[in-house]
């Protein structure tokens, strides 16, 4: 996709402290070579977000797999700070704000309604609550 | 007042009465509900008249009081306001509507006393003048319409307002289908109009009318003219769409004076009359109706002859007075129209009302064989009736006498007329003097043959009232148009008030030239005289030699049974139309609906039901399988993006 | 960390003295809490060995070190050894962000009195000591004993409950000082008290210009939720004696439960230290500024440096102060109240101290919105 | 190696290290305090991004609240070694394994296809100062985005009422026994 990469780079360049870093770029052309750059926090949180994925789908404990999406929460956080730090936008953090708070509530009420269903069925494993289906 | 407001109240008080009787539908008491009804309608009959005043006080030539309400509807260039309008026409007709309307609520209050559902019966009474009102006062087909169809409402609701017996049931079913008929035919003329001049506005219409008639068949204003005449003639009772009104008789007898004799059937002819211009652009369907009305007069009224029930006489002498009406209209004669639909009202109504006087004196009986002597009885009622038998057979100077008489003799001399014209209507006037002569002989006169259980007593004050204005009104309602010949023999010279009236919206034929007094003198004193002799061997046959009309019966045999059976018109169209359309509506039901949209609606079923199996299938209520089916979206989506 | 060697020496070394400064304060603490405990109840407390029975901490530390190392069978081994180090590391961490005295300007070099300079310390600390929980709960679980469960979890509800209370109750300082960082809180609450509302200017020369004074209500608050944060009496549930032997660390002997001691002592030190730091101007003198200080200390020695040692030196002094104050109020509290029921805790915890620290929010807003404080 | 980088590096391990324990080791309650470890890594790496508040936040409510609950209740359950932790199935565990894979593999490729273009040029900013951070971020949070702010207060006391609810219920989903 090319034309999302120029727009970036476009925006990069518009950038002031950008600016100064093309001029020094044998510098970084170096330290890039081992340099952190974004795509190393997305590539972090993609691995991440995929992990929680696999405990999600593979999982039979329920509460593990409430983890997992915590895990994959938290991935998506990561690329959201990275990318509000390498762009300079506080928006992606007041995302990352949300989202924490969204993933509390979420783990709240799920461990509740678990403990409801362990009260009545002594039991967490996923499989077991195919028998709520309705 | 400003127009506004004197609208609002003219045309929602009779709506209010009908909220608040239909709300308490259930009570019993004849005397609140039946004076709120009135009082709704002498309401509105007052604001009536102080907008008339109003209109008085403008000059001649802008005598036009209008008011927009608001946008009813808009669509593309269709734009029809809430438009209502009360020029010379509409202000006379408002005034007939309002008028007699409330005089029959009046005599409802003690007509329907005895009846459980009297508040049912009020509040469709006042629906019944709220939609009159819009008929009237519409100024666009449209809104015409809306009252239109909410007065065929009203009408099947009060003729069948006794359901539980199938017979009215059936009756008021069988005027609800024969309206619909000429609806479907008024709505085709309304889309021709507008797709020819592109508004429905009455006013705008009637200036846009192309100064040279178009004598094709087929023109535009021919086939909308024509078709509208149709709505007409199932409105008003026409050839051939006439006959439910002798079933209507099925409601109660303030009804039939109400609206199947006053107010509704004559919308038709006030529809014409309103659009005269229109119709005059259009010889013809002119020719037309001059001659479906002439031929209806003839033949309703030979029916009327033998009919024993006296509202079947009525409703009989209705339709021939209609086909009066109609043949006016179509010889060109439309204030001819109008003035006879007037004094028609007032007589016509006056008579129904003076019948259900005497049905309620019967407890119901409504044959007139059973009937006879009761001028003993009831005097009022046989004195005001006496009145109205005068006006009908046009004896002068009673008021049907001028109406009809000016129709009469424009059906001669208008260029639109002919001799046949007026020789079909003087046989018609001949046959109405002798038919209602009969029903007073035979109801009024001679000794009585009432059965003796029943004891006939005059009717309460409440009854008599209208009947006594009604009276008045049909004995001098004709002065107002009163015959330039008559006229100026007359100390004081009284012109044709009317004529006068209406000339600002009503086009004379062109061509029309003034006619020879000889000759309407000679005219006038034939149907006059002839009309005399008519009722004196009615007198003769029903009062002196009641054995002579069997005789007169039996030698004509068949003939008679046929005119005694309507000419079988019923069974005729029972056989030509209702049978087959049964028929056919029975084979679709059976093959096509069975066969193909049964089968259809079950296939798409089926499918529906075979695509939730399957989804059913997926749902499996393991979660992680779930995650699996969102994880695969992702990932294809992704991919679709991506490797695009 | 540093530039040149010397200033990452010196910030290593600063590093190991905050540790060391937790972990050697405890026994001092412990023989505190001894002869204080003593001292309340009108007996005499450990006394014999060394003067006023000091020597006492000594012979514990032997003791503790001695004893035999064993886990109970049931135990789950790596969490039962795991927990009471986990137990050190929050106070250790949490009191390594805060200043304990003025920084020391030493030629090019500048020295802050804390383990590290964190910008958001208020923050940090909170983020840290939040991370207690973990501590008890693996004790509890991990010596896999009912009774050492029930504390654990008792505890940590504890914890947990009364962390909002304690957040809140700074939201209000944070809001009057606005800052995240100690040293700008600190230096905000220096020279005499004024208050200044809608423009008026009120002075109080006789008073300092501290945070008690502008946040009374968030102060209290405080105050009463770190005594159930660092589980000490009244809100000590987790080890009641009474209904479960010591709670969460009954399976624990020997240097485990030392460690556990100084985590513990290490809450009470930290939540003294925020108390002073929030509430009681930090290492300031009150009513004496930092620049008038060093000025009068210049009037004594000429070399900068020196000057700037000594303040700092003396700002730390008038810091120990504070927090052997504050301390000395724990354990009085800890041997004069008797112990919550449980359901008063959280009641107290959640029906009355968040509303109130809620409502001291919401007033401390309104009063900045309305009177530009 | 930079500072920076390596401390990168490390931290991703240490985070990836935890995450991978939390999906695979079988016993909850380890897995849980894997997860613990990993919010702490994901909180030290916001540090590394300069985002100071997000890592006290990060770790109050993650490491403090979130999984602290998550070990209570798996405490409270006192949930041992399970047999059958993963999913049985051999197809559909391949078919997820599989999936995942796929996933994790057009999520790279993406990003290091669409940021390497500009790799070069967007190397990291220098970081704010952390105190004008938090001071743009509350500025932010309360003008641009003050009303997702109040929906989610409104959405937490909803959440802390119907939590209550769901833990008052008797016998839970099942009243009657």
């Amino acid at each position: 996709m090319p034309n999302v990469d120029t727009s970036l780079a476009a925006e990069a360049l518009a950038r002031p402290e950008t600016q100064t870093q093309i001029e020094s770029l044998d510098l970084i052309a170096h330290s890039a070579t081992l340099g952190v750059g974004l795509s190393h926090y997305l590539i972090l949180s993609a691995i991440l977000f995929v992990l929680g994925m696999i405990g999600v789908l593979m999982r039979r404990n329920a509460i593990v797999m409430l983890m997992s999406i915590e895990l994959m929460l938290n991935a998506v956080n990561i690329s959201f700070v990275a990318f509000s730090r390498f762009q300079n936008l506080i928006d992606g953090q007041i995302m990352v704000f949300f989202v924490m708070t969204i993933a509390a509530a979420e783990a709240a009420v799920g461990l509740a309604i678990l403990v409801a269903i362990f009260k009545r069925f002594r039991e967490v494993n996923i499989r077991f609550f195919e028998h709520l289906r309705g | 007042m400003s127009p506004q407001l004197l609208f609002a109240t003219l045309i929602l008080a009779p709506l209010l009465g009908f909220l608040i009787n239909g709300a308490r539908y259930r009570k019993h008491s004849a005397e609140v509900a039946g004076g709120i009804a009135t009082g709704a309608a002498a309401i509105s009959f007052i604001s009536a008249l102080a907008i008339f005043f109003q209109l008085l006080d403008l000059p001649a030539e802008e005598r036009r009081v209008a008011v927009q309400f608001f946008d009813w509807i808009r669509v593309a260039d269709l734009k029809i306001p809430a438009g209502f309008v009360i020029d010379q026409i509409s202000g006379i007709m408002i005034l007939v509507v309002t008028g007699v309307g409330s005089l029959i609520h009046l005599f409802s209050i003690s007509y329907m006393h005895h009846d459980k559902g009297v508040a049912k019966y009020f509040a469709y009474l006042n629906l019944f003048l709220f939609n009159m009102i819009l008929l009237v006062l519409g100024d666009s087909l449209p809104v015409m319409f809306v009252g239109w169809e909410g007065v065929g409402l009203c009408s099947y609701l009060l003729i069948g307002f006794w359901f539980t017996d199938k017979e009215k049931a059936a009756a008021g079913m069988k005027a609800f289908v024969t309206n619909r008929i000429g609806d479907a035919a008024f709505i085709l003329g309304m889309f021709i109009l507008f797709l020819h001049f592109g508004t429905l506005n009455f006013q705008e219409l009637n200036r846009m009318v192309p100064v040279d008639p178009s004598l094709a068949w087929f023109g535009p204003i021919g086939l909308g003219t024509l078709l509208l005449f149709i709505g007409a003639t199932g409105k008003s009772a026409q050839i051939p769409l006439y006959v439910w009104l002798p079933d209507a008789m099925a409601g109660p007898t303030p009804v039939s004076a109400l609206i199947h004799a006053a107010t509704m059937v004559t919308a038709g002819v006030y529809m014409i009359v309103r659009m005269n211009p229109l119709f005059l652009a259009a010889p013809n369907t002119m020719m037309v109706i001059a001659s479906i009305g002439a031929l209806t007069a003839v033949m309703a009224a030979s029916i009327g002859l033998t009919q024993w029930d006296i509202k079947k006489v009525l409703a009989y002498s209705t339709v021939s007075q209609l086909g009066y009406m109609f043949l006016a209209c179509g010889v060109g004669a439309f204030g001819a129209a109008l003035f006879h639909l007037m004094t028609h009202a007032f007589f016509k109504a006056l008579m129904f009302l003076g019948s259900g006087s005497v049905i309620h004196a019967m407890h119901e009986e409504q044959d007139i064989r059973k009937m006879g002597g009761l001028k003993k009885y009831m005097p009022v009622t046989h004195l005001t009736f006496l009145l109205g038998w005068l006006a009908i057979i046009g004896m002068p100077p009673f008021a049907g006498f001028f109406s009809k008489d000016e129709i009469l003799w424009m059906a001669f001399h208008s260029p639109r007329g002919h001799i046949l014209f007026w020789i079909l209507g003087f046989v018609g006037a001949l046959m109405t003097a002798f038919y209602m002569t009969r029903l007073m002989a035979l109801t009024f006169w001679g000794e009585s043959r009432v059965d003796k259980k029943i004891h006939p007593h005059e009717s309460p004050l409440l009854m008599k009232i209208p009947l006594i204005v009604l009276a008045l009104l049909s004995v001098v309602g004709g002065w107002i148009g009163v015959p330039h010949v008559i006229g100026s023999l007359l100390p004081g010279e009284p012109h044709n008030i009317l004529e006068h009236w209406l000339e600002p919206v009503v086009k004379s034929v062109p061509g029309m030239e003034a006619g020879d007094p000889t000759l309407e003198w000679s005219l006038m004193g034939a149907s006059v005289f002839f009309a005399a002799i008519a009722a004196a061997v009615a007198y003769h046959f029903y009062v002196r030699n009641p054995s002579q009309p069997k005789k007169i019966a039996e030698a004509l045999g068949g003939f008679y049974r046929l005119v005694f059976n309507k000419y079988r018109i019923d069974e005729l169209y029972a056989a030509t139309l209702i049978r087959p359309l049964i028929k056919a509506s029975q084979g679709l039901w059976f093959y096509v609906d069975v066969n193909f949209i049964d089968k259809a609606t079950f296939v798409t079923a089926d499918l529906v039901r075979g695509g939730g199996l399957f989804v059913r299938g997926l749902q499996n209520g393991n979660i992680q399988r779930y995650a699996l089916y969102v994880a695969f979206g992702v990932v294809v989506s992704l991919s679709f993006i991506l490797l695009r | 960390m540093g530039n040149d060697a010397v200033e990452i020496a010196i910030n290593t070394i600063k590093l190991v003295v905050c540790f060391l400064l937790i972990v050697q304060a405890v026994p001092v603490l412990v023989w505190l809490e001894r002869r204080g405990s003593a001292f309340i109840q009108n007996r005499f407390g450990p006394n014999r060995i060394g003067p006023l029975g000091l020597m006492q901490l000594l012979a514990d530390a032997v003791k503790f070190l001695h004893k035999e190392e064993f886990a109970p069978a049931k135990a789950v081994k790596f969490l039962y050894y795991a927990a009471p180090v986990v137990a050190l590391v929050p106070a250790t961490l949490a009191f390594a962000a805060i200043p304990l005295g003025a920084p020391v300007h030493w030629d090019q070099y500048v020295f802050p009195l804390q383990g590290y300079e964190v910008s958001v310390g208020i923050v940090f600390v909170l983020a840290v000591s939040s991370l207690a929980a973990y501590a008890i709960l693996l004790a509890g679980w991990g010596s896999g004993n009912k009774y050492a469960l029930l504390g654990a979890l008792r505890a940590s509800a504890q914890v947990i409950s009364y962390e909002l209370a304690l957040g809140l109750a700074i939201v209000g300082i944070i809001m009057t000082y606005g800052t995240f960082n100690f040293g700008e809180m600190i230096h905000a609450q220096e020279g005499p008290l004024h208050f200044s509302f809608m423009g008026h200017e009120l002075v109080l020369g006789f008073l300092p210009n501290w945070g008690i004074f502008y946040q009374p209500l968030g102060a209290l608050i405080f105050f009463a939720a770190s005594f159930a944060e660092s589980n000490r009496l009244p809100f000590d549930l987790a080890e009641g004696e009474a209904e479960l032997v010591a709670g969460f660390h009954v399976e624990y002997g020997g240097f485990k439960m030392l460690l556990f001691f100084i985590g513990e002592y290490g809450h009470m030190i930290v939540a003294s230290a925020l108390m002073a730091t929030f509430f009681f101007g930090g290492y300031g003198l009150g009513f004496m500024t930092l620049a008038e200080l060093s000025a009068s200390v210049a009037t004594v020695v000429q070399d900068p440096n020196i000057v700037s040692l000594v303040t700092s030196l003396i700002t730390f002094a008038v810091f120990s102060v504070k927090l052997a104050v504050f301390l000395w109020i724990f354990i009085h509290v800890r041997w004069t109240l008797p112990r919550f029921r449980y359901d008063q805790l959280m009641d107290l915890g959640w029906k009355t101290m968040l509303p109130w620290a809620l409502f001291n929010t919401i007033l401390t807003a309104t009063l900045i919105y309305v009177g530009h404080l | 190696m930079s500072m920076d980088s390596f401390l990168f590096w490390f931290l991703a391990f240490i985070t990836i290290a935890s995450a991978v324990t939390v999906v695979t080791i079988t016993n909850p309650i380890y897995s849980a305090l894997a997860l613990a470890m990993t919010m702490v890594g994901v909180s030290a790496i916001f540090v590394t991004l300069g985002a100071y508040f997000l890592a006290g936040v990060q770790l109050i409510v993650y490491a403090g609240a979130v999984t602290v609950l998550f070990v209570m209740v798996l405490m409270l359950f006192d949930l041992k070694h399970e047999l059958s932790a993963f999913s049985r199935g051999q197809i559909s565990g391949t078919i997820k394994v599989a999936t995942a894979a796929a996933l994790a593999g057009l999520l790279i490729g993406a990003i290091v296809w669409t940021v390497s273009g500009f790799e070069r040029v967007v190397s990291k900013p220098a970081a704010p100062d952390s105190a004008d951070g938090m001071r743009e971020l509350s500025h932010a949070l309360f003008t641009k985005y003050v009303f997702g702010f109040e929906v989610l207060g409104i959405l937490l006391l909803i959440i802390a009422v119907g939590v209550v609810a769901l833990a008052r219920a008797k016998g839970g989903t099942h009243a009657q026994r």
